[in-house]
């Protein structure tokens, strides 16, 4: 029987993987979809607690989430393309003109 | 079936409401003017964002204590009165700074402010409430467009920064959802007082520290990136250097009101229920993050780094406050910041108007120390004006930050935390240094350039600005008494 | 009336010394001097009247001029005492100091300070005054520091003269002799200072009356410890082992200065303050230090005496005689012979005076030279200055009956009769030395071939005025010795009184005839070898203790090795390694380790995002370890 | 005019804020007049002072921030009346012969803050409000340092203020504890320094706020071994600054103590004896000999400062009315003659634009009135009676006798050694032959050198001759405090120690 433990584990390892992706990932675009990816494990884990007490705002939250990481894309993806239009890679090691 | 929902209007209580749909519905009305004639004046915008951030203090100081509102997620308490009104003041203050005498064009966009309106509805928001998903959504709305803003700016330093900060951010945000979603696994609730209720009902279970330490610890990184305290803080220095000052010098503010306020409901909520690692974790980092962004400060080239590293240092100043979790450490909190924003603010206006397009001192820096060198010989009243700044910003009474310093450090001696106080003063002693090397450069130094045109930007609005930091920084004295008495009656009242 | 006449003895040297002050800086002119010799004579005066007041009356006059310190339960008054003591000081000083105005108008002639001069001498009287004068602790170390100041220009008063060699000059040069002086009294103030604040802790005053009744109610260590402390004070003043070196170093000043200063009053102050604090030194607790004084001032006698036997220096010779006097003074003080311990002061004042002063007319006709080898002769150009010197060496030598015969013969008999026969044999043997060297200088001056010829000098005398100033200085000087009875009478009054026992005075002519005969010897010796011209003989010169005594026992060399360059070197370390390098660069060194840690500390700051996240989850990590210390501390 | 205190604080710093729109010719006449008015308004509150009161006068009292109990409160006592005077004396006197000419209005307008700040720290009688002055002193001396010094004058200014700084924040602490406690135990918040005064504090916690005050008044002493940053500032600040520097600012210090560590912690302070002692005596030896090894004249002097104020130090904690009233004397008599030897340094500095010692020599013969002035000085300086130098000196070390003989005869050493250092710079400086050919043409003084330096000479004689008027309220204060102190004492050791005047003892 699959209960609430194993859907928070799973919340739980699709987040870790997203946070080895953000740490890892040196492509901007590909650091972006890693965070997707956490905000989407969070949905995960809000939606099996929400079931669990079978209380509606949990997946409300999730919604949210939803929503705002549709806005965060977009804007994200926003700086992306003027960032690559001056730079010309999206490569974040390039990125690094203000140290120290 | 579902019952049809029969939801009163008088219960929702909108006007808790209004302050921020003043400012949205604000943004929309610039973008519509835009819409209909494309070649307005940014004075105009100007104008109006500032009508309407009065419009809406008028608002938010209408507002009763302690009400609820919209389905009960609104929560008006004075915390959130008082922070609304601080980061309506400092928006009032910074918008007229768009009026340089030379054209950025980030400000003729009326979208800039539009964006900023929507900026400020997202931090009241955030105050506004405490629900996590409220707080969520306020937070993210206010983000994004400070992202926004902060790329407005159009150089690759900007773009450099606002890359920095979104992912830093998104990151942060992750981690706040993903706190959120073991505290609501918790406890069944992502309202910090239905929370802090089922809590106290279950701190006696073991298995529910560890549950505890994980949603704790999610959300403390999430703030702690939003409060830049170490080792989460290495996103501002660069984001500061590469966004516009007067951006800045709101960024140093506001954001960080707004993130307190909510540290203040989850953090305090914490420590309220007796967990006291809390509290401990809030103190190394807040001591850490004083003393590593000091000494880092001493070391910088460049004023406007340098202010980053020192805005760093307050906050962590602040957060040590914010550990103590009394009544007068929560005053203390927005006595220093309301205190920190004039002093901060006109600092960074100062470096506004010697922003020159091209970088004239320095390959790298905007406004390196050796810019300022004989500053006295070139603009008398500006050399005093930033050196008062600069004394205030050191703690050097009775310049307006002292009397937050020492109340902050009064309220660690009142819990006990002597050797708090203690290392407070040792870290303004060392940032009294770099403060001093740029009162040095602009005082005791020949000029190393001829350059008779530093203060390149300035305009009747911006020196009005100024004028008024001026006096607000040097004539602390005389209001901190009404200020103090106001913000402890306010937040007792709330009971923190 | 009385009063007046006080407060005139005192401020007259005063005023003369600001009226000259005023002309300080202006040329020379000579109604400077004849207006502060008046004000001295008036000074003098006052002081005769004032002592035969006394004589007469025998009640001491006392007046209180006003506060000066008062602070706590200390009160201190500008409060003056004229007795038989302080009386009789004042007369002396004035005295001589009147000579020695006088004969500084010729003197100092040629000097283009002039007025300077006679600015600090009459400084220096004032001082003397105060010092005499006081009613109590304090304002007699007024006295002795304003002395000491006065000593310090004086003897510095030739100031431009560069520094030299010790082998050159001993003394190296007047403004590095009146810096000795001045840190050498020093020392022995700080010694005085302390005396003064035991005596205020214990008796809750420094007035001389209220101190001296309660001394008898103190403990034996308290009496002990105020006695040493003070007599260190006297030592420094009076240059007595190991504080003397200053002394000869000071003839470097002008000659009126060594009369008056180094000769006649000031070197005499400690004297003057034992017999001065006599309740205390002559109290039975203390009696072991009145011993140690005795002994210390017979050995001063003795050994002063002995470099003066081959010093070649006319002024030096006679400083190291003052000095073996002061010995013999703090002798009789010790011994509890006051009264004639303030006898022979004051009869020591006068010929000794008179002898500087004559080597003062010398040396103004030797055109400066000192070195009595260099002269021979000069009796036939300079016979009043020989015969003053003549009659002041007899009066030093102790020849019957002139003034020193009576006073440092009673001083000898002082120590016979209290049982000190070591005392008594050495102070036999010195006065026998001190006839010998005096009239060494007198006939290698005076007697002999005329050496100087070789060094085309041509002496003259000295102006008459100035030899008929000195006559008052001669005629005490041979008569003094009179009055030593009625002396007696008087400043016993004030004074306790000594008697020789019964035995003593049986055989006082014996021990006279002893000292007569060991004196004779003495200047037979002299004459022998000197009288009829100089023979040098390089063996005895390069001698061990021929060059011992002429190095004065190498003791200025042992100052300069083991006291003065140790101090400059440990200050130039304390300086350089201690506070430049340990104190200083602590201090720097935290600020500096503090600029150190941020460089490194800013290396966090790379710039690169990805780092960035790393240290956001490094921070979350941390973060877990931080609470779950805390948690499972707490 | 009961607010004298208020116009004498806040005249300067009107005067200062008008002087910007003085013409810079007319900048330096300006600043005199100021000065000269504020030094009558001294002399007049000295005249209206009381001087059988032994307690505070003119006092004024303003709430400023009642919720944190900080008020706008003044008083001047006995202690306090002449250091203000004397403040006010300096800043006339140091203005009168300053030579600077560079910028000369910002130098005016400096001055007369710093002035304030000066009035601000000796008059404020809420821990606050002196705080406030004290640390706000720091902000003209660092300009004045810094803008007009010699070649390390940015490190020695920067090197000033963070010490100084560093050390008040620490003080800092130790004030809000003390206030915190007092709200403790009276509910109601105040700094105020008399309300303070009532606090009987157990033992360990007067040994802690002891400390924490310590850092804060030691580094402005300077004590051994915070007194680096003290030749730097002299050696490289232009004569003005450190007169004043010397005068006035090292004052605070030991006025801290005797405002606050004595009648606060009475028995830690006694505990305390031994301990500053020991640091007094090692600043009146270690610096005196340092002082013996410099080639630079004003290093010199700016090293003697230090033994000097060891010989202050040791006063204050003679626990009995003459330590401490000499020593009271003591930081007037240090202002004074440390005040002339600077501005005399100065002097020569303008004539040769050097202080180094071997470039000197003979100059008594070339500059006799020069020489003669600095002479009084020196002899005050070295302590000698009838200068005002003695009076504190004597009676401090006789004061420090009571506790400890054999310190006493340590400390008393300052006698010996100051002596060798003043002597050695005055002879290789005035006496010899003129060897150095730039110096014979040197001219002597000229009159306003000349007069700016003769009521100095005037004090230091007046003073030492007839002392009393000064020495009489101040003696009357420290009674009173002593015998405040006494009460107060808790421990049996204090109680012995702390020595009340019997002339104090009427009631008792």
């Amino acid at each position: 029987m699959i209960g609430l433990s194993h859907y928070l584990i799973v919340s739980a390892l699709i987040f870790s993987i997203g946070l080895v992706g953000v740490l890892r990932r040196r492509n901007l675009l590909m650091l972006f979809f890693a965070t997707e990816v956490m905000l989407n494990a969070v949905n995960i884990a809000f939606a099996a607690i929400s079931h669990y007490y079978n209380d509606l705002t949990g997946q409300m939250f999730a919604f949210f989430i939803i929503a705002i990481a549709a806005s965060e894309v977009a804007v994200g993806l926003g700086i992306l393309i003027v960032l690559y239009k001056k730079h010309g890679t999206l490569d974040l090691d390039d990125l690094a003109k203000m140290r120290g | 079936m579902l019952q049809p929902i029969n939801v009163s209007l008088e219960s929702l209580n909108l006007v808790t409401l209004a302050p921020m749909l003043i400012a949205i519905v604000g943004g929309l009305v610039i973008l519509i003017l835009d819409l209909i004639n494309e070649k307005l004046h940014k004075s105009l915008y100007v104008m109006l964002t500032i009508l309407l951030l009065v419009v809406d203090f008028g608002a938010t100081l209408g507002l009763g204590v302690n009400e609820r509102g919209f389905f009960d997620v609104m929560l008006i308490d004075g915390i959130s009165i008082i922070s609304q009104l601080m980061i309506i003041v400092a928006s009032i203050i910074f918008i007229p700074l768009a009026l340089t005498s030379k054209r950025f064009h980030e400000y003729s966009y009326p979208e800039f402010f539009a964006l900023f309106l929507f900026m400020i509805a997202g931090f009241q928001f955030m105050v506004a409430s405490d629900n996590l998903i409220l707080i969520f959504v306020g937070l993210e709305t206010a983000s994004l467009s400070l992202y926004t803003l902060i790329a407005l700016h159009n150089r690759a330093n900007s773009f450099e920064a606002a890359v920095k900060y979104f992912t830093m951010g998104a990151l942060a945000a992750a981690f706040y959802a993903m706190g959120s979603a073991v505290v609501y696994g918790l406890t069944g609730s992502v309202e910090l007082y239905k929370v802090a209720e089922v809590l106290a009902t279950r701190m006696n279970e073991t298995g529910l520290m560890i549950a505890i330490f994980g949603s704790s610890v999610l959300l403390l990184v999430a703030f702690a990136f939003k409060l830049s305290l170490f080792p989460f803080h290495t996103w501002a220095p660069d984001v500061y250097e590469g966004a516009a000052a007067p951006l800045v010098g709101y960024m140093s503010v506001v954001p960080k009101i707004a993130a307190f306020v909510v540290s203040i409901r989850i953090f305090g909520m914490y420590i309220d229920l007796g967990v006291e690692w809390v509290r401990v974790t809030l103190l190394v980092m807040a001591v850490l993050t004083m003393t590593m962004a000091n000494i880092m400060a001493l070391v910088q080239e460049d004023v406007k780094r340098m202010l980053a590293y020192s805005s760093i240092s307050h906050a962590g100043f602040i957060m040590a406050a914010l550990a103590l979790d009394t009544t007068e450490g929560t005053t203390a909190i927005f006595l220093y910041y309301a205190l920190f924003m004039f002093t901060n603010l006109g600092a960074f206006a100062m470096l506004w108007i010697s922003r020159r397009k091209k970088k004239a001192f320095s390959n790298r820096y905007d406004h390196p120390y050796s810019k300022f060198a004989g500053f006295i010989k070139i603009m008398p009243v500006g050399a005093t004006i930033m050196a008062l700044f600069m004394l205030s910003l050191a703690g050097v009474p009775p310049f307006s930050l002292f009397w937050g310093k020492i109340y902050v450090m009064q309220a660690a001696v009142n819990s006990g935390y002597i050797w708090l106080a203690v290392v407070m003063g040792l870290n303004s002693a060392i940032a009294a240094y770099y403060y001093l090397k740029l009162i040095v450069y602009m005082f005791l130094m020949e000029p190393v350039k001829k350059v008779d045109v530093i203060y390149y930007n300035l305009s009747k609005p911006l020196m009005v600005v100024i004028g008024f930091a001026t006096i607000a920084t040097v004539g602390a004295i005389f209001y901190v008494q009404p200020l103090v008495s106001y913000l402890y009656y306010m937040i007792s009242a709330s009971g923190y | 009336m009385m009063e007046n006449l006080v407060y005139i003895a005192l401020f007259a040297p005063l005023v003369s010394s600001l009226f000259s002050a005023l002309f300080g800086m202006s040329k020379r002119q000579t109604f400077v001097g004849v207006i502060a010799s008046t004000l001295l004579f008036i000074s003098f005066l006052a002081s005769a009247t004032l002592a035969s007041h006394i004589v007469s009356t025998g009640t001491p006059i006392h007046v209180t001029m006003m506060d000066w310190i008062s602070a706590g339960d200390l009160s201190i008054p500008f409060g003056f005492l004229v007795d038989q003591v302080s009386v009789t000081m004042m007369t002396v000083v004035t005295l001589v100091s009147t000579v020695v105005h006088i004969y500084s108008i010729g003197y100092m002639d040629h000097d283009k300070s002039f007025n300077r001069f006679f600015s600090y001498l009459s400084a220096f009287v004032f001082s003397m005054m105060i010092l005499v004068m006081s009613d109590n602790f304090a304002g007699l170390f007024i006295g002795w520091e304003g002395v000491g100041v006065c000593s310090w220009l004086l003897i510095g008063f030739w100031y431009h003269k560069a520094d030299v060699s010790r082998e050159e000059n001993p003394s190296i040069s007047p403004s590095w002799a009146a810096n000795e002086a001045f840190i050498v009294n020093r020392i022995a103030d700080l010694g005085m200072l302390v005396g003064l604040f035991i005596l205020y802790w214990n008796t809750g005053s420094l007035q001389y009356d209220v101190v001296f009744e309660t001394l008898p109610s103190l403990s034996g260590s308290v009496l002990n410890a105020a006695a040493i402390f003070l007599f260190i004070g006297a030592m420094g003043k009076s240059a007595q082992f190991p504080l003397h070196t200053w002394l000869t170093d000071a003839m470097e000043g002008p000659t009126p200065v060594s009369a008056l200063i180094h000769a006649a009053t000031m070197v005499t102050a400690g004297v003057f303050l034992v017999i001065r604090a006599n309740p205390l030194f002559g109290m039975e607790e203390v009696a072991g230090v009145s011993y140690f004084i005795a002994a210390l001032g017979t050995f001063v006698a003795f050994f002063a005496a002995s470099m003066a036997l081959v010093n070649r220096d006319l002024k030096r010779i006679i400083a190291f005689s003052t000095l073996s006097q002061l010995g013999y003074m703090f002798a009789a003080a010790g011994l509890g012979a006051y009264w004639i311990a303030l006898f022979h002061l004051a009869a020591h004042a006068f010929f000794k005076a008179l002898l500087f002063l004559g080597a003062g007319n010398v040396m103004h006709a030797m055109h400066d030279e000192l070195d009595i080898f260099k002269m021979g002769g000069l009796k036939k150009v300079m016979r009043p200055t020989y015969i003053y010197m003549g009659l002041a060496s007899l009066a030093l030598a102790g020849i019957p009956f002139f003034a020193g015969f009576f006073s440092k013969d009673a001083i000898i008999e002082t120590a016979w009769n209290e049982g000190t026969l070591v005392l008594w044999a050495i102070l036999v043997i010195t006065a026998g030395m001190t006839a010998f060297y005096s009239f060494r200088q007198v006939f290698l001056t005076f007697e002999g071939d005329e050496r100087y010829k070789a060094f085309d000098i041509h002496p003259h005398e000295m102006y008459k005025f100035v030899l008929i100033a000195m006559s008052p200085l001669a005629l005490l000087a041979v008569v003094a010795g009179f009055g030593m009875g009625s002396f007696e009478h008087f400043v016993t009054t004030l004074l306790p009184e000594y008697h020789m026992s019964e035995h003593t005075h049986h055989i006082a002519w014996l021990l006279g005839l002893v000292v007569l005969v060991v004196a004779v010897g003495g200047i037979a010796y002299a004459y022998k070898k000197y009288a009829k011209g100089l023979k040098r003989d390089e063996a005895l010169e390069n001698s061990f203790i021929y060059q011992l005594l002429a190095n004065q026992y190498y003791i200025p060399q042992f100052y300069e090795a083991f006291i003065t360059k140790p101090y400059a070197m440990l200050s130039e370390i304390l300086w350089k390694e201690v506070d430049m390098k340990i104190v200083d660069a602590t201090v720097d060194g935290i600020a500096k380790l503090l600029y150190k840690s941020g460089d490194g500390a800013r290396r966090m700051q790379s710039g690169n995002l990805s780092n960035y996240l790393n240290w956001m989850a490094v921070g979350a990590v941390l973060l877990l370890l931080v609470a779950a210390f805390s948690a499972m501390l707490g | 005019m009961d607010n004298i205190l208020s116009i004498l604080v806040f005249f300067p710093a009107i005067a200062g804020l008008l002087g910007f729109i003085v013409d810079k010719e007319s900048a330096r006449v300006y600043g005199i007049t100021v000065a000269a008015i504020e030094f009558l308004l001294s002399i007049w509150l000295w005249v209206s002072f009381d001087a059988s009161n032994a307690g505070m006068q003119f006092v004024e009292m303003i709430p400023l921030i009642p919720d944190f109990g900080v008020s706008y409160y003044l008083g001047v006592d006995g202690i306090s009346l002449f250091i203000l005077i004397m403040a006010a004396l300096m800043t006339l006197i140091g203005m009168i012969s300053m030579s600077i000419t560079e910028n000369i209005k910002n130098m005016i307008i400096t001055l007369l803050f710093l002035e304030m700040t000066m009035m601000g720290v000796f008059v404020a009688l809420d821990a606050i409000i002196f705080y406030l002055f004290w640390e706000l002193s720091l902000v003209p001396m660092l300009y004045i340092i810094g803008a007009w010094g010699g070649n390390l004058r940015i490190y020695a200014s920067v090197k000033f203020f963070l010490y100084t700084f560093a050390g008040s924040l620490i003080m800092l602490v130790g004030m809000l504890f003390v206030a915190y406690i007092y709200h403790n135990l009276t509910g109601v918040w105040s700094f105020a320094i008399t309300d303070w005064y009532a606090l009987v504090l157990p033992v360990e916690y007067q040994l802690w706020l002891f400390g924490a005050f310590f850092f804060g008044f030691a580094i402005k002493v300077p004590m051994f071994p915070f007194h680096t940053w003290l030749p730097y500032a002299h050696g490289q600040a232009p004569t003005i600054g450190s007169v004043i520097l010397a005068a006035v600012l090292l004052k605070m210090g030991t006025y801290g103590f005797v405002r606050f560590s004595l009648p606060m912690f009475p028995d830690a302070s006694v505990m305390m004896i031994t301990p500053i002692a020991v640091i007094s005596i090692i600043m009146i030896i270690y610096t005196a000999m340092v002082a013996y090894a410099q080639k630079d004249i004003k290093q010199v002097i700016a090293y003697s400062s230090v033994s000097h104020m060891g010989i202050i130090m040791l006063g204050i904690f003679a626990m009995n009315a003459e330590g401490i009233s000499g020593s009271v004397f003591q930081m007037l008599s240090h202002g004074i003659v440390s005040g002339a030897l600077f501005m005399l340094v100065g002097m020569i500095y303008d004539r040769r634009h050097t202080k180094m010692l071997d470039e000197f020599g003979g100059l008594a013969a070339v500059m006799p009135k020069y020489a003669v002035i600095f002479g009084i000085m020196l002899m005050a300086s070295v302590g000698l009676p009838l200068t005002i130098g003695f009076v504190g000196e004597f009676l401090v070390l006789l004061g420090f006798y009571q506790i400890s003989p054999v310190m006493t005869l340590l400390a008393g050493t300052s006698i010996i050694i100051g002596a060798i250092y003043m002597l050695t710079i005055y002879k290789r400086t005035f006496f010899g032959p003129v060897t150095n050919e730039a110096n014979k043409v040197l001219k002597d003084l000229t009159p306003t050198e000349t007069w700016s330096l003769i009521p100095l000479v005037a004090i230091v004689i007046w003073l030492g001759v007839y002392p009393k008027p000064v020495l009489e309220p101040i003696d009357n204060s420290v009674k009173a405090m002593l015998e405040f102190m006494d009460e107060k004492a808790i421990t049996k050791e204090a109680k012995e120690l702390i020595i009340v005047a019997k002339s104090n003892q009427g009631g008792a």
